[in-house]
């Protein structure tokens, strides 16, 4: 068995809570994540899922290092990447790739899809044959090449999120972390996108971390989950087992408020527990 | 933690006023015209010139100018102006109360004007009403207040002369006022002749100087208020049954007031800026009015003076509207 | 747009206000005059600080106090407070004998004391007065009765007409002693025609008739005068009737005003003349560049275009009310000769000679304008002027530094029409005040100071003027004139002097 | 279901159009029948929404009604003087709306906020406004009224402010309240407890309640009777058990097969099929050339 890609001891991210700044000096900091310990194994869809202020997106964030832990160990690939400095994490940059929540503000209105796909491609040096590789992209996430000239304003949310999704693979990166992309669409869209995605971790090995408040979506597209409340792991385990058995209470009230499409009087009761 | 903020402030405006004080101390110094060159007469000597640089104390360099006059200041004691000849500080509050009343008059005016016509054209929004508010802004704004002062004087003082159109109250009436603050203490003591007679002296300048700042006033606040008035709590108030105009006072004017208001706090300084020349054109016996002949005269402690008391006004205003922020945004006020 | 009931209501009684305010203006007396005035007048002390020496306010300072010597309107000098004065015959002493029955505004009894305090004041140096040089030339005052002697110092002939002038006031020493400088400032008195009723200051004074002036009470019981310091704000207040009397508006807007019912108004020539400072530097050495700079400007056009005929040109520093104009002295315009001249010295209207010229804008009237249009009529002979703005304050530095430009522009006042307060101070070296410094000028301006001879000192001032005028060593313009507008119903005497008083009005 | 008991809200062949031209609701007819939770499903541009907002009288300026009438209970809005529809709206329904952050003007007090409905437009006195105020907010489970509603919204927490929004929703006890998707914004736990209180409230009120969402698990939950829409059109329209148990319209079956389902990963999630979307097409292009505008 190949080591994992993410080996992470004792991750704790504390940031500056503004709202308790005084009005000179730094803002006190405010502990979010309280130590998590877990892998991503190598080519799997890893979900992380929790309620708002769970941590969750800031555990995403410390993972590609947009945010730098204040203690503990993030091992990528191999090498302990916690508090490397910029311009050493650039290279790796590559590799760490993300999917946004809105597509709608992570594109650049005033550029064309193919530039959009294209700059981090440049920035890489994989600057030739920029054409090809673009038109690989777009048709790789399902869209004409038609729209390679087209600009923000005239794609549907669902063609937004795809054309992220092809920025991030573009270059063909060891992590992609989704966070939370599937949350603002439709669901005949959010569909098409999780099977996209789906098809692509599977055809390009990619190792996947997917940030959802939504457990049902997980359980498609996941292998593991990691269920976290208030900057820590209430359970951790593959999917399957999760589901069918979970271990720990906040999980099992978490699946049963998930309100199935399906009539259930019991559901609304106050008293009532949601049949086994 | 209050005191401490307190203390911060008030330290930050000693020193905003000190680097004031010294910037125009240097710079009144430094800039062409010399207040002894400018008294005198034909046949005066280079010895003559001497002997007036001397009594003004014109003769040491500018540092050690400057340390006597700090030394003065801290004392309270402000020099001498060289064309009036009386204490600088007891001049400058003489004349102060006039040019607050014409600029509190005038923002009280902008906001008026401002507030009522950002609110109808708000409630009218994508009509004639709110076209024809922008036009009139749009005027307003592109037109310097002593502009509108001319405009006003022709129409209000020559054509149709139901205001008068210079000083500050009749001179032919004998004021019972124990304060310089004439309009307010008119009102205090009832002598609502007396302030009919200051008002008709003091609404021609202070609608020159409100003009300009109420079309901001207006321009802003109605696009605040637009952009409010989309939003969930407004549709919610909507719903509940309450009338547009309800709306916009109960609901929308509070929260669209924010982003105004600090506008208005940097505007209103430039209204007090404003005053200087507003109150040359009025014959107005403000401040202003007297800068301007500091300024001709080359009268160095009263430009000081002056300058050092407009800045801590600017201060002031700054210090006011910061408080009125917190006062109107529950969320700093709790934070 | 639904305007609805309330509003409706909210707008009128907007409307209701705005006219209710605005009722008529506060009836005005019989006997009530007010007068626009164009500065604001700073201090209550005429002998000291910058007001002491600025022109404009020596109005409001001859209504309230007297000069040892007044001057009538044509400049003439007559009995005031000194009904007598003079040299002895070896120009060592000087004598005057004080008028008697005089009282001060609060009633107490006008002496020689006063007069006798008021020079030794005027001579002390630690008052500030600027103009101090001229009284310390006399001390040792002996007082007998109401005659009074001093001892000369040093000669000046002109001692007596700065009795006339600047800082020649004089102030009550019992009072003054009393009430101190400060107390002063807020309650002047003085023995002129009019009495400090109130005074606020940057915005009016008030003045009551004095009753028991020795002149003759004067004819208007009470004069406001407002502090009114912008043209356009003068020009409504005479148009709006809300004062009847005003000064020194645009000669365009005079024409206007005159023209209207019930306004008339008085454009005389002042004692106060615009000029170009020639400086000894560069250029300006070369006679021929001076002629013909001279010689290129034609005034008259000047008048006539800029200033719609108001004023008179002049080619000497002297105006025909001074004491030593000379009539004879002439410069033509003649723009050959100008030609003819710079060709003299190398240049052409192709080739042309090039200097600066500063001046200030919108200090006098059309001052900017005027040095525009000179510019123009010196560039078709040879010249090319290049123009600089600047304040009149720096004018004032500049010059006591004799640091000028080439060419300056500058007005110049001499209300006692003197020859040393015009071309002396303007045009001797030595002086801080002259611009050109050649010592021919100074060898033959030196021996005029001190000439006790009046007649002689006349003509020697005349000759100085007349050597200028051919040496070309600074460019005479204009004479200005001053607009008075008023209502019909008000008798006005214009001063020569500039000095616009109001004992010299009368209900028509 | 004899009794002519008049519907609480019916909406009769209602079309809206956008300055364009285009349609955004086309033809829309639905009733709610008093004390009934009527569902309004559908995705983004359904136009489930503006339905709602066309019934409140707040739809955007843009959005110009060109047919249709709306009767809330037996009178027609249509008719009404705009000051009159504007208090009879207010007195007769409220507005459960969907994000409660923006949804409580942030420099009011909550006390105020929720009473304001019942003294300015019901014409209560402050004491029975306040005392009713604190018999929601008990209902509501809120435990300290005494500090909710001296707070401002900032200090309160999603979940809290959308159970106050709740509770002055039915303080003044509407005959319909429109739902604007009133639990998206929430954590499925909070939603959960939101959920059960409006139809706890709902039941105990009898209150009709318009209940716009684009979650087909709400539907099942709450709703008695649902509206499917897709582009401003009704697709199907049935009890909401008849829907779950045999959905007709193709689109409809699209919808539950593409909602997640945790229990049945892989028959859930499925994409829109082509066909449908294709046949959609048809059916609206068919709808609007049968459709003539009113009066041009």
């Amino acid at each position: 068995m190949a080591e994992p890609l993410f080996s992470v001891r004792g991750l704790k991210v504390a940031l500056p809570d503004m709202t308790r700044k005084p009005l000179i000096g730094r803002a006190p900091l405010a502990e979010i994540l309280k130590g998590l310990d877990f892998d991503l194994p190598r080519g799997s869809v890893t979900g992380i899922v929790g309620e708002s202020g769970s941590g969750k997106s800031t555990l995403g964030r410390a993972l590609v290092r947009l945010l730098e832990p204040s203690a503990g160990k993030v091992i990528f690939d191999g090498r302990d990447i916690t508090h490397l400095p910029e311009a050493e994490l650039r290279p790796l940059r590559r590799n760490l790739q993300m999917i946004f929540q809105d597509p709608m503000s992570s594109l650049n209105p005033r550029r064309t899809i193919a530039s959009i796909i294209a700059a981090p491609l440049k920035q890489n040096g994989l600057g030739d044959n920029l054409k090809a590789r673009v038109a690989e992209a777009l048709q790789r996430v399902g869209l004409p090449q038609s729209f390679a000239g087209r600009y923000r304003h005239e794609l549907s949310g669902g063609q937004r999120q795809r054309v992220g999704i092809a920025r991030a693979l573009a270059l063909s990166p060891k992590f992609v972390l989704a966070d939370e992309i599937v949350s603002g669409l439709d669901v005949s869209t959010q569909a098409q996108i999780l099977t996209l995605l789906e098809k692509l971790a599977a055809e390009m090995g990619l190792t996947v971390a997917f940030i959802s408040h939504d457990l049902s979506v997980i359980r498609r597209l996941c292998r593991l989950v990691i269920v976290m409340r208030e900057g820590a792991i209430v359970e951790a385990s593959a999917t399957d087992t999760l589901f069918e058995h979970p271990q720990q209470a906040y999980t099992r009230d978490l699946l049963a408020a998930i309100p199935l499409p399906e009539i259930d009087d019991a559901w609304l009761l106050p008293a009532a527990k949601a049949p086994a | 933690m209050l005191l401490q903020r307190f203390l911060i402030r008030l330290l930050t405006m000693a020193i905003t006023l000190f680097g004031v004080a010294v910037v125009v101390f240097v710079v009144i110094r430094v800039a062409p015209g010399d207040p002894i060159a400018m008294m005198l007469p034909p046949g005066a000597t280079d010895a003559d010139v001497a002997r007036l640089r001397a009594l003004y104390g014109l003769d040491k360099t500018i540092v050690q100018q400057f340390f006597i006059w700090l030394a003065g200041v801290v004392r309270g004691d402000f020099g001498t102006s060289i064309s009036l000849r009386q204490d600088v500080l007891g001049l400058v509050f003489n004349r102060l109360p006039a040019t607050l009343e014409l600029a509190i008059v005038a923002l009280l005016m902008a906001l008026a004007i401002g507030g009522t016509t950002a609110i109808l054209g708000a409630r009218e929004r994508g009509t004639a009403v709110e076209a024809g508010i922008d036009i009139a802004s749009g005027a307003a704004l592109s037109i310097p207040d002593f502009l509108w002062g001319l405009v006003l004087i022709l129409l209000f003082g020559v054509l149709v002369p139901i205001f008068d159109i210079s000083g500050r109250v009749s001179p032919q009436l004998d004021l019972p006022f124990a304060t310089q603050f004439y309009l307010f203490e008119s009102i205090v003591r009832l002598r609502f002749d007396l302030t009919r007679d200051l008002l008709a002296h003091m609404l021609m300048p202070a609608i020159a100087l409100a003009l300009p700042l109420a079309a901001i006033i207006s321009q802003l606040l109605k696009q605040s208020l637009k952009e409010v008035l989309d939003l969930d709590y407004v549709v919610l108030a909507r719903v509940k049954g309450f009338s547009e105009t309800q709306v916009i006072l109960r609901e929308a004017l509070k929260n669209a007031a924010l982003p105004t208001l600090t506008l208005v706090g940097v505007q209103f300084t430039f209204l007090i800026g404003g005053t200087v020349i507003v109150e040359r054109l009025f014959s107005y016996e403000g401040l202003g009015n007297m800068a301007i002949d500091a300024v001709i005269n080359r009268d160095l402690p009263l430009i000081q003076g002056i300058v050092l008391v407009f800045a801590l006004l600017f201060v002031l205003i700054n210090l006011a509207v910061d408080m009125m922020y917190a006062l109107l945004n529950p969320r700093l006020r709790h934070g | 747009m639904t305007i609805n009931r309330r509003e409706l209501l909210g707008y009128g009684a907007a409307a209701l206000g705005a006219t209710a305010l605005g009722l008529p203006q506060i009836a005005k007396a019989a006997g009530e005059l007010t007068i626009a005035y164009n500065v604001n007048l700073p201090s209550w002390d005429p002998t000291t600080g910058p007001s002491a020496v600025n022109p404009t306010i020596q109005g409001l300072y001859q209504s309230v106090f007297d000069q040892f010597i007044p001057q009538k309107p044509d400049l003439s000098f007559a009995p005031g407070l000194l009904t007598e004065w003079g040299w002895n015959e070896d120009r060592s002493k000087i004598m005057m004998t004080v008028r008697e029955g005089v009282k001060w505004h609060d009633g107490s009894p006008f002496t020689a004391e006063d007069v006798v305090w008021s020079l030794q004041r005027a001579g002390d140096e630690k008052t500030g007065n600027p103009i101090q040089f001229v009284w310390k030339n006399v001390n040792n005052f002996k007082i007998d009765g109401n005659k009074i002697t001093g001892d000369v110092v040093q000669f000046d002939p002109v001692y007596f007409k700065w009795m006339s002038f600047l800082t020649g006031y004089i102030m009550p020493k019992a009072y003054y002693e009393k009430v101190g400088a400060e107390g002063f400032e807020k309650a002047p008195i003085g023995t002129g025609p009019y009495m400090v009723d109130k005074f606020e200051r940057n915005a009016f004074l008030r003045l009551k008739a004095n009753p028991n002036y020795w002149g003759g009470k004067p004819a208007f019981e009470n004069v406001t005068i407002k502090f009114v310091t912008d043209a356009a704000s003068r020009v409504a207040e005479i148009e709006s009737g809300s004062s009847q009397v005003t000064l020194e508006i645009p000669y365009e807007e005079y024409d206007r005003l005159i023209a209207k019912d019930g306004l008339a108004g008085s454009c005389k020539n002042v004692s106060d003349i615009g000029m170009i400072f020639f400086n000894d530097i560069d250029v300006m050495l070369d006679k021929n560049v001076r002629q013909a700079a001279v010689m290129a400007v034609d005034k008259k056009l000047l008048v006539d275009r800029l200033l719609r005929g108001y004023g008179q040109p002049i080619d000497t520093l002297e105006t025909p009310e001074y004491a030593a104009y000379d009539a004879s002295i002439k410069v033509e315009h003649n723009l050959e000769k100008a030609k003819e001249l710079l060709a003299a010295s190398g240049y052409s209207p192709e080739k042309p000679v090039k200097f600066t010229i500063q001046t200030t804008k919108g200090f006098k009237p059309k001052d900017y304008e005027m040095i525009q249009a000179i510019v123009g009529m010196w560039r078709k002979v040879g010249i090319e002027a290049t123009i600089e703005v600047y304040e009149i304050a720096k004018h004032y530095e500049l010059r006591a530094a004799d640091k000028l430009a080439p060419t300056a522009f500058y007005n110049w006042g001499n209300a006692i029409g003197d020859p040393t307060t015009s071309t002396g101070f303007a045009m001797y070296g030595p002086s801080p005040h002259s611009v050109w410094d050649s010592q021919d000028l100074i060898d033959m301006i030196n021996p005029l100071w001190g000439e006790k001879d009046e007649a002689k000192r006349i003509a020697g001032w005349k000759a100085v003027d007349k050597y200028i005028a051919e040496q070309a060593y600074v460019l005479p313009l204009i004479q200005y004139a001053q607009p008075i507008v008023h209502a019909k119903g008000v008798n006005v005497v214009q001063h020569v002097s500039g000095a616009l008083l109001p004992a010299l009005m009368s209900p028509a | 279901m004899n009794a002519p008991a008049k519907p609480c809200l019916d909406i009769r062949s209602l079309s809206a159009v956008l300055p364009n031209g285009l349609r955004v609701l086309r033809s829309v007819s639905l009733s709610v029948e008093p004390g009934e939770v009527r569902a309004l499903v559908g995705e983004s541009g359904a136009g489930k929404t503006m339905i709602g907002k066309a019934v409140l009288g707040v739809l955007p300026p843009s959005v110009r009604i060109v047919e249709g009438d709306m009767l809330l209970e037996g009178e027609d809005l249509g008719k009404l003087q705009p000051r009159a529809r504007r208090t009879l709206i207010g007195a007769r329904t409220a507005l459960i709306p969907q994000d409660p952050l923006t949804a409580l003007n942030p420099s009011r007090r909550i006390g105020p906020q929720m009473t304001d409905r019942l003294v300015r437009i019901l014409g209560w006195s402050g004491e029975k406004a306040d005392a009713r105020i604190r018999q929601l907010l008990d209902e509501v489970q809120i435990r300290d009224p005494e500090r909710v509603l001296k707070c401002y919204p900032h200090e309160l927490s999603g979940g809290m402010r959308q159970r106050v929004l709740i509770a002055a929703a039915f303080a003044g006890e509407p005959r319909l309240i429109v739902a604007d998707e009133p639990t998206t914004a929430l954590d499925v736990t909070v939603q959960k407890q939101i959920l059960r209180l409006i139809a706890q409230l709902q039941r105990e009120h009898g209150t009709a309640i318009l209940f716009v969402t684009h979650d087909l698990g709400v539907v099942a939950k709450i709703s008695q009777k649902v509206s499917v829409l897709y582009a401003g059109k009704v697709v199907e329209e049935a009890e909401t058990a008849a829907l779950f148990a045999s959905p007709q319209h193709p689109y409809t079956r699209a919808l539950m097969a593409a909602t997640p389902r945790y229990t049945d990963p892989f028959a859930s999630l499925k994409p829109v099929d082509d066909k449908v979307l294709a046949g959609l097409a048809a059916e609206i292009a068919a709808s609007d050339q049968a459709w003539r505008p009113p009066h041009g």
